[in-house]
């Protein structure tokens, strides 16, 4: 599942092989989707699975903007958002009159709610891309939010609308109560919409929206007017961030205005980055780490988004293709069987990095708690941030982890050239 | 003047450049010849730091190689690349005057004798250089470097894409220019403009200088026009 | 023998991380005073520091993890739109997951729809609710002759708007006579410049203003109002809190900033300033939360009443227990909407008298005894229809 | 019939100087048509009055028959006619394959479709392929457009433009830039894949002109001074003079 | 209410130029470089914190000097370890880096200096009402700032003017290598400007940080607004972003001076309706809807005039 711009000459040759391995890791993602709550069934693990379902149709739904048209939204909250309240108020109003609509159903109606705004406000803001539309998404998003806390009616002000997902009308027996449930209609919409979205790729709308990215202006040359392309993909963005709103909406039973807020656009902006934006999974692995990181690193550390600022400097820094961009630089490698060479150096690098790891974050423990004095736990060794010994051991390990670091990570180059040498030899690589 | 000795250079790992020699003296005019991607361009490169050179690159005695390109534009070493990198977004004098490196010490050349020398870029002084014709933006390019007051000026394809009486009006700027005392690498793949300017050619092939002589040895050598310039 | 883990969900970072850290750093002395005398029923308790951000959705997420982490109880405060989530949450997961069941501990959301048509069973609260409060602060301006124009200045949330429409309607009923000459909701903890509301005050020619403004609202309020030179009497809610009292100082407002709360640290009551004394020792931070002290205090006796930490049993207890609080005098939670009533303090902010040892923000200046309401006249109705297990 | 191309008395100004002034020209269907002229008479600009880019400020543009002027170039170009650029326009990220596919795409009818897979549509494939065919890039069909060769991507450009299956094409220096081999590549790929469509060319290379050309017509300062056979053309004292110097062919 | 106009007047020009204190810097990297730098409001906020911290040490003045030379230096080093390396991957990347880095200094801000707002008081020196008009006082220290941002405005316009550095740094975002050739020293230009830019911010903090609070989430409660005041003004132009500051200032302050509402001016609806969303719009005060007023100002002029009020180019 890629839109990767591959090799050049043994594509015909992958091409039977392909499908049969395309549908492999569909069916592989679905197959793990089943089976993850049976492996970890803790409440923690469940409520962590659902919201990354969540933020991952969520995610992917941006990478339609920033990603294959090249729109690079600041409020792409606003239709997750008022998805969720679409959702909310469908099911009080389901509940009221006693209509025969179950709980499954409720995600499509948040994806109207995303769809109908996208509709109405997307003409005139799809009229120009790049900064202008940038800064329109941003005055729109500051401008939803802040309403939504006039309209108190509809959106309830600053403690939003609550609704009850068990009080709908029962399917094949399931309340929706217990949180299992909700994962596995979270996980039906999550395989539904990354399904629904990737075909949206390998539609003729979902090319032309790649040339309008590219180069808007040529694409008028050759038959589209690229306003309206833009507009249709805002509009199938604003429907599937729709849907991940009334997901949101059906998890935690409750709309807010935070919803629509900046957070929530600048989160769902930093997982596609991370994730990487030019291949379709991208997105995906993006949502999963920042969602894990939000979760978990608050456990973790009082000064969690020190940590997160940190790694999210780091991977533009050092990985501008984002995640998925890293890991898909290996694949002419071993295509080309040629990515043996280059693991040696990176396991040699392991240990140097990890050892300059452990000392930036011994150092910022170490600062953070030195008037508090609990002692920091790293790696089940204690250490006490007062005392000169943890000092010191954290000045060795950040100063000598990076000049030993920074040797072996010449070493990954040139492993890497000639590495890569070799495959653009074999013509696994332009 | 300018002095390259054994100059290498690479696109990752491809090797380019094996190993040019090649001269320029104060005030002469030069030309480097050869087919398309013989690396021609990218020897200019290397001498002015865009691609990374190995080997030795000497600019009035001074070792350049290595050097940031703005420090070797300010020894004198001027530079007209072939994709008339012309800034977009700013006027024909906000891009003339952009040449200029030091606005204390005025140079030889004047925006006025630019403007002058060249109507079209005057009558389109305060116009953004985006839509200039691509010949303008040809224009534009050389006379941009030249108010930076060169001592040696190396010019890579100025006539591509000119209409054949401008071509002959760049050829008459570059006479000019060398009248005015500085010297000129042109690098080119129009035979007729180099033979009648230059005092020397050099004829690359295979990422080396494959000849060395007067325009008029070049003349007489029809087995190396035949194999280096298909001609 | 298991600990007993509380779940602090409270804005860590953001707008409201300086309130949320010291009410952790309260709950964490509370829990060390109580380990330290053995526990409850021999259990340790542990304090988990959860942030959620000032978002009620965020909330969840953090209640759930708490849940997960083996908590049985959950203490909020900071945000009555929190505190309305969280009564939602507590409520459908004890339905859902008996035997699980999870108490919600309010300590400082004080909007009275709580305990009123939102109420819980499992939902108790400690701070008086916003109605107690206006009541006990009209009672006090109802005698206050040279109060005659009012001004009510709010934040535009479900808190901020009960304050104002109480103020309207009990001021109304105390004082007919008193005249609103401005009514004003402003955005949450969203304005850096409170000047033009200022101005608007000072045209309106009010002598006394009315605000339930909390966190940077407040002190950048008295901060422009200090600027502009506006001298008019201040009724508040939550003067005392962070960069309040710096605020004040610097407008040169000498016991015209009046304070209504369950506690102060000059109550006179000896146990409580021995508390007091104690607590600025450790924490480094006067005791903004005396009902924290009574909430955990409490909380230990009704475990050890129930003979029990199990959170049915303990809810339970509480019901209708009564309580001699922190300041003096004794508190009970009502049964028929777990709304702690407790006795009632109207403080002013200005340089100390002798026996009043505690200044704040190191101002100098302190808090000064008004008035206090005992508890039976700080009481109100209740439309709960509760809803037990 | 009426012509491919009637362009009548148009002028642009841009601020207030006059670009094109009282541009008169017509191009006849079939006909290959070479525009040639200094630089900056305004040869690129007439190819952008007439493909939409930008609009006249007076005067009028016909395509058989049709007033075009005043239309958005999408609106052209899905009247028929198609347009290369001088400076190379090409979908850089995308490969070979999918920047000449995305070319046919408006043509074969599949518009906006998002109900449709891309690569099932057979008369898509099809005639993506004869294209890549057509221009010699089979072989480089899954490179991004981006990492080609500069004569390649001048190859692709040319195939962009006639992907579309327009009956008019008009093509801005096709071969600047290119080596005497790569030219004469170039010129022999145009002259076979625009069999039987209208052409309308821009090229400061005279043998490309000459070799190509039915008629030429003489652009200088936005007006055009001399049309006719490439015979007629060299021979004019006039664009001797104003064009072709001593080093006329 | 002459007396409410003119206060409001006053009001809004103070607040408008704090605005453009506060978005000088921004107009300045922005419009030049065309980075989103979304850690300018956190450069602010270091402004504040190390104004309060060197007040504390050697006295508000020498801070005043000091401080934003050291934020200063502190945009330097952002853009040479990490802007400069991220330019070749785009607009984006470069924009997510400057967002972690807000994240990351506002959690160093609150691990040295905690989380509650810090004592950082108006200097002896200005602590005086400068004038009165309606028994309304006008601190001198306000009328201070507003005198620095007029400074700062003039003399922005005169370097910019006078020198080609913003020739130079346009010229180089589209042809780096080009302008290298040309003998001008680009790496150094793009640290000075950014150096420039933060260092403006800097002073900002310091002086505003007494007159709000300075507190650790003081960067995040500035941040888009800032965004709008360069935008609204128009891309590269210092007098738009001059203009904006007053106009959006103005513009506030008297939506909040207002109290009309729908319904004051035509009459409460009928009770008997109940809520709903028609009622809450008529209902609403201008002045409760003030702080949205920029955005909708923002978003109107973008759709109405691309580049800005008074920008000369869209992106
Ligand atoms: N950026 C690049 N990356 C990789 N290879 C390159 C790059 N630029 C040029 N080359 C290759 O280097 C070789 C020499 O290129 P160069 O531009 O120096 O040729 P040239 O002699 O100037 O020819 P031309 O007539 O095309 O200008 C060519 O084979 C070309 O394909
Ligand atoms: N948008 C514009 N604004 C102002 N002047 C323009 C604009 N577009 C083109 N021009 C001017 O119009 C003239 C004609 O330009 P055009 O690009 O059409 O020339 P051309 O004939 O194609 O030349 P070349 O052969 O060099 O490509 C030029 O002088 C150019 O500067
Ligand atoms: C902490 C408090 C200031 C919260 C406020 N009382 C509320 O109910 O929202
Ligand atoms: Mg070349
Ligand atoms: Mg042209």
């Amino acid at each position: 599942m890629t839109t990767a711009p591959t090799s050049t000459s043994k594509v015909a040759a992958d091409a039977s092989g392909g499908s049969l391995r395309f549908y492999g890791v569909w069916l592989l993602g679905i197959a793990a989707l089943i089976v993850l709550p049976m492996i970890f069934s803790s409440g923690g693990s469940l409520t962590s699975f659902s919201l990354i379902g969540i933020a991952i149709v969520f995610a992917l739904s941006y990478n339609i903007l920033l990603g294959q048209t090249g729109l690079l939204s600041f409020g792409h909250a606003v239709h997750y958002g008022l998805g969720g309240f679409a959702a909310c108020h469908m099911m009080n109003a389901v509940v009221s009159h006693g209509w025969p609509i179950p709980l499954p159903f409720i995600p499509l109606f948040g994806g109207l709610g995303g769809l109908v705004f996208a509709v109405i406000i997307g003409w005139v803001m799809t009229k120009r891309a790049g900064t202008v539309f940038a800064m329109i998404s941003l005055g729109i998003g500051e401008l939803v939010a802040s309403s939504s806390l006039i309209l108190r009616s509809v959106f309830g002000g600053e403690s939003g609308i609550t609704t009850d997902r068990t009080a709908l009308p029962k399917m094949l027996g399931w309340s929706f109560g217990p949180q299992l449930q909700v994962y596995y209609l979270i996980a039906f919409w999550l395989v539904l919409s990354a399904i629904a979205m990737y075909a949206l790729t390998r539609t003729p709308l979902g090319r032309i929206s790649n040339a309008v990215r590219d180069n808007p202006e040529r694409v008028q040359f050759i038959g589209y007017d690229p306003h309206v392309v833009r507009y249709l993909a805002f509009c199938f963005a604003g429907f599937f961030a729709g849907v991940a709103g009334g997901l949101a909406a059906i998890n935690f039973e409750i709309a807010n205005s935070a919803y629509l807020g900046a957070i929530q656009s600048g989160l769902v902006l930093f997982s596609t980055f991370i994730g990487g934006t030019a291949y379709f999974f991208g997105p995906i692995l993006g949502a999963i780490l920042v969602t894990y990181l939000q979760l978990g690193l608050t456990n973790l550390t009082g000064v969690w988004q020190l940590y997160f600022g940190i790694i999210f400097i780091g991977i533009v820094m050092f990985s501008p293709g984002g995640i998925a961009g890293l890991l898909m630089m290996h694949r002419p490698l071993i295509r080309a069987g040629t990515l043996w060479t280059v693991i040696p150096s990176y396991l040699v690098a392991i240990v140097p990095t990890v050892a300059l790891a452990c000392g930036v974050i011994l150092t910022i423990e170490t600062v953070a708690r030195f008037s508090g004095g609990d002692p920091i736990n790293l790696f089940g060794i204690a250490f006490n941030p007062t005392s000169p010994v943890t000092w010191i051991a954290a000045a060795v390990l950040v100063v000598g982890g990076f000049f030993v670091a920074r040797l072996t990570w010449r070493r990954i180059a040139d492993a890497w050239d000639r590495a890569a040498t070799v495959a653009r030899d074999r013509g696994y690589l332009a | 003047m300018l002095e390259v000795r054994d100059l290498h250079a690479y696109y990752g790992k491809s090797h380019i450049l094996q190993g040019v020699d090649l001269d320029v003296a104060a005030g002469e005019v030069v030309s480097l010849l050869g087919r398309n991607g013989v690396g021609r361009s990218t020897t200019v490169k290397a001498i002015m730091g865009e691609v990374a050179p190995q080997g030795t690159i000497r600019f009035k005695g001074k070792d350049i190689a290595g050097l940031p390109s703005y420090k070797i534009a300010r020894l004198g070493l001027g530079y007209v690349p072939e994709h008339r990198d012309i800034f977009p977004s700013l006027t024909v004098r906000q891009n003339l005057l952009l040449g200029i490196k030091d606005t204390r010490r005025p140079g030889k050349w004047r925006l006025q004798d630019m403007l002058d020398m060249f109507p079209n870029l005057a009558a389109r002084a305060d116009t953004a250089a985006g839509v200039l014709s691509g010949g303008e933006k040809q224009m534009l390019t050389t006379c941009r470097t030249l108010m930076g007051d060169p001592d040696l000026i190396m010019i890579d394809e100025p006539t591509e894409g000119l209409a054949p009486l401008i071509v002959q009006q760049v050829g008459d700027l570059i006479a000019r220019i060398a009248e005015a005392g500085v010297a000129i690498l042109l690098v080119e793949q129009k035979l007729s403009i180099a033979m009648r300017i230059s005092k020397r050619v050099y004829i690359m092939g295979h990422g080396r200088v494959v000849f060395e002589g007067t325009p008029d040895d070049l003349k007489a050598n029809a087995a190396v026009r035949q194999e280096w310039l298909e001609v | 023998e298991d600990t007993i883990k509380i779940g602090y969900i409270d804005p860590l970072s953001g707008g409201g991380a300086s309130v949320g850290e010291g009410g952790l750093k309260t709950f964490q002395y509370l829990a060390d005073e109580i380990n330290a005398k053995g526990g409850i029923l021999g259990h340790k308790v542990e304090i988990l520091p959860l942030d959620n951000k000032t978002n009620p959705q965020e909330s969840l997420v953090q209640a759930q993890k708490a849940i997960d982490a083996g908590a049985h109880y959950i203490t909020q405060g900071n945000g009555s739109s929190v505190a309305a989530a969280l009564e939602d949450f507590v409520t459908k997961n004890n339905t859902r997951n008996p035997g699980k069941e999870v108490l919600y501990f309010n300590y400082a959301a004080v909007d009275p729809s709580l305990t009123n048509e939102k109420c819980s069973f499992w939902h108790f609260r400690w701070d008086a609710s916003s109605d107690i409060k206006m009541e006990a602060l009209t009672n006090y301006m109802k005698d206050v002759p040279s109060i005659k124009k009012v001004y009510l200045i709010n934040q535009d949330y479900s808190f901020g708007q009960s304050v104002r429409s109480d103020a309207r309607k009990m001021l109304g009923a105390k004082r007919p006579d008193v005249q609103i000459v401005g009514d004003e909701l402003h955005p949450l903890l969203k304005v850096t410049d409170f000047s033009p509301y200022i101005a608007k005050i000072k045209a309106s020619g009010a002598d006394s203003v009315v605000t339930g403004n909390w966190g940077q609202d407040f002190a950048l309020l008295l901060k422009a109002a200090a600027d502009a030179g506006l001298k008019v009497n201040w009724y508040t809610y939550y003067a005392g809190g962070a960069g309040g009292p710096t605020a004040i100082k610097q407008t040169g407002l000498d016991h015209q900033v009046f304070q209504i709360t369950e506690g102060f640290p000059n109550s006179g009551n000896q146990t409580a300033m021995d508390f007091e004394k104690a607590f600025r020792a450790k924490v480094n931070l006067s005791l903004w939360y005396p009902r924290a002290v009574n909430e955990m205090r409490m909380f230990k006796a009704a475990a050890e009443k129930a003979n029990s930490i199990d959170p049915v049993k303990v809810a339970a207890a509480l019901e209708d227990m009564k309580f001699d609080v922190l300041d003096g005098g004794q508190g009970f939670m009502r049964k028929d909407d777990h709304q702690f009533f407790q006795p009632i303090y109207v403080s002013s902010f200005g340089k100390l008298a002798a026996n009043e040892p505690f200044d704040e923000e190191g101002t100098g200046w302190g808090w000064h005894l008004v008035s206090r309401v005992d508890t039976p006249q700080a009481m109100v109705s209740t439309t709960c229809k509760m809803v037990r297990p | 019939m009426s012509a491919a191309i009637e362009v009548r008395a148009v002028e642009k100004r841009f601020g207030n100087v006059s670009i094109i002034r009282d541009l008169n020209l017509t191009v006849a269907k079939g006909e290959r048509h070479a525009i040639i002229g200094p630089n900056g008479a305004g040869k690129s600009t007439t190819f952008n009055l007439i493909s939409g880019h930008i609009k006249p400020t007076s005067g009028e543009v016909r395509l058989n028959g049709d007033v075009i002027s005043g239309l958005r170039p999408f609106e052209i170009n899905r009247r028929g006619l198609s347009r290369s650029f001088q400076v190379t326009n090409v979908f850089a990220r995308m490969t070979v394959w999918e920047n000449v596919r995305c070319a046919v795409l408006w043509a074969t009818g599949h518009r906006y479709a998002f109900w449709k897979n891309v690569d099932s549509l057979p008369e898509v494939r099809e005639r993506t392929a004869q294209i890549l065919d057509d221009i010699h890039l089979t072989h480089r069909r899954d490179v991004p457009a981006g990492l080609l060769t500069y004569a390649e991507q001048r190859e692709l450009e040319i195939g962009i433009t006639i992907a579309s299956g327009a009956t008019v094409v008009m093509l801005d220096e096709p071969t600047a830039g290119m080596s005497h081999a790569e030219t004469d590549r170039a010129v022999s790929l145009i002259r076979r894949l625009t069999e039987g469509k209208t052409l309308v060319i821009v090229e400061h290379d005279m043998s490309v002109v000459f070799g190509l050309a039915d008629r030429i017509s003489v652009l200088v300062y936005g007006h055009i001074i001399a049309s006719g056979t490439p015979e007629e053309i060299r021979r004019d004292p006039k664009v001797k003079e104003a064009y072709l110097g001593e080093e006329a062919h | 209410m002459l007396e409410l106009v003119v206060i409001s007047t006053l009001n809004g020009v103070l607040f408008g130029m704090l605005l453009f204190l506060l978005s000088s810097g921004l107009t300045v990297i922005f419009s030049m470089m065309g980075v989103l730098n979304f850690a300018h409001a956190s450069f602010y906020m270091l402004g504040a914190f190390f104004g309060f911290q060197l007040t504390k040490w050697i006295g508000f003045w020498p801070a005043l000097v000091l401080a934003p030379l050291l934020v200063g230096a502190i945009g330097m080093a952002v853009e040479r370890y990490g802007l400069r390396n991220t330019h070749k991957h785009g607009h984006v990347a470069e924009l997510l880096l400057t967002f972690g880095l807000a994240f990351a200094i506002e959690e160093i801000v609150s691990m040295i200096w905690g989380k509650s707002p810090l004592d950082y008081r108006v200097p002896a020196l200005l602590d005086f009402p400068a004038f009165t008009i309606f028994s309304t006082n006008y601190p001198a220290y306000k009328i201070f700032m507003l005198a620095v941002s007029v400074v700062i405005f003039v003399a922005l316009l005169v370097v910019l003017k006078r020198t080609r550095v913003g020739l130079i740094v346009q010229a180089a975002l589209t042809h780096p290598h080009m302008v290298g050739h040309l003998g001008h020293n680009v790496g150094r230009v793009f640290m000075a400007v950014f150096g420039v830019g933060s260092a403006l911010a800097g002073l900002a903090g310091v002086i505003a940080g007494p007159a709000l609070v300075t507190q650790s989430d003081m960067a995040a409660s500035l941040g888009p607004i800032l965004f709008v005041v360069i935008v609204f003004g128009g891309l590269g132009s210092l007098p738009g972003a001059f203009i904006a500051s007053l106009v959006i200032g103005l513009v506030q302050t008297f939506a909040v001076a207002l109290d009309g509402s729908l319904a004051s001016a035509f009459g409460p609806l009928d009770p008997s309706a109940g809520p709903s969303v028609l009622t809450d719009i008529w209902n609403v005060t201008i002045a409760q809807v003030a702080p949205i007023v920029p955005y909708l100002l923002l978003v109107i002029i973008l759709i109405v005039r691309p580049m800005g009020l008074m920008g000369t180019r869209e992106s």
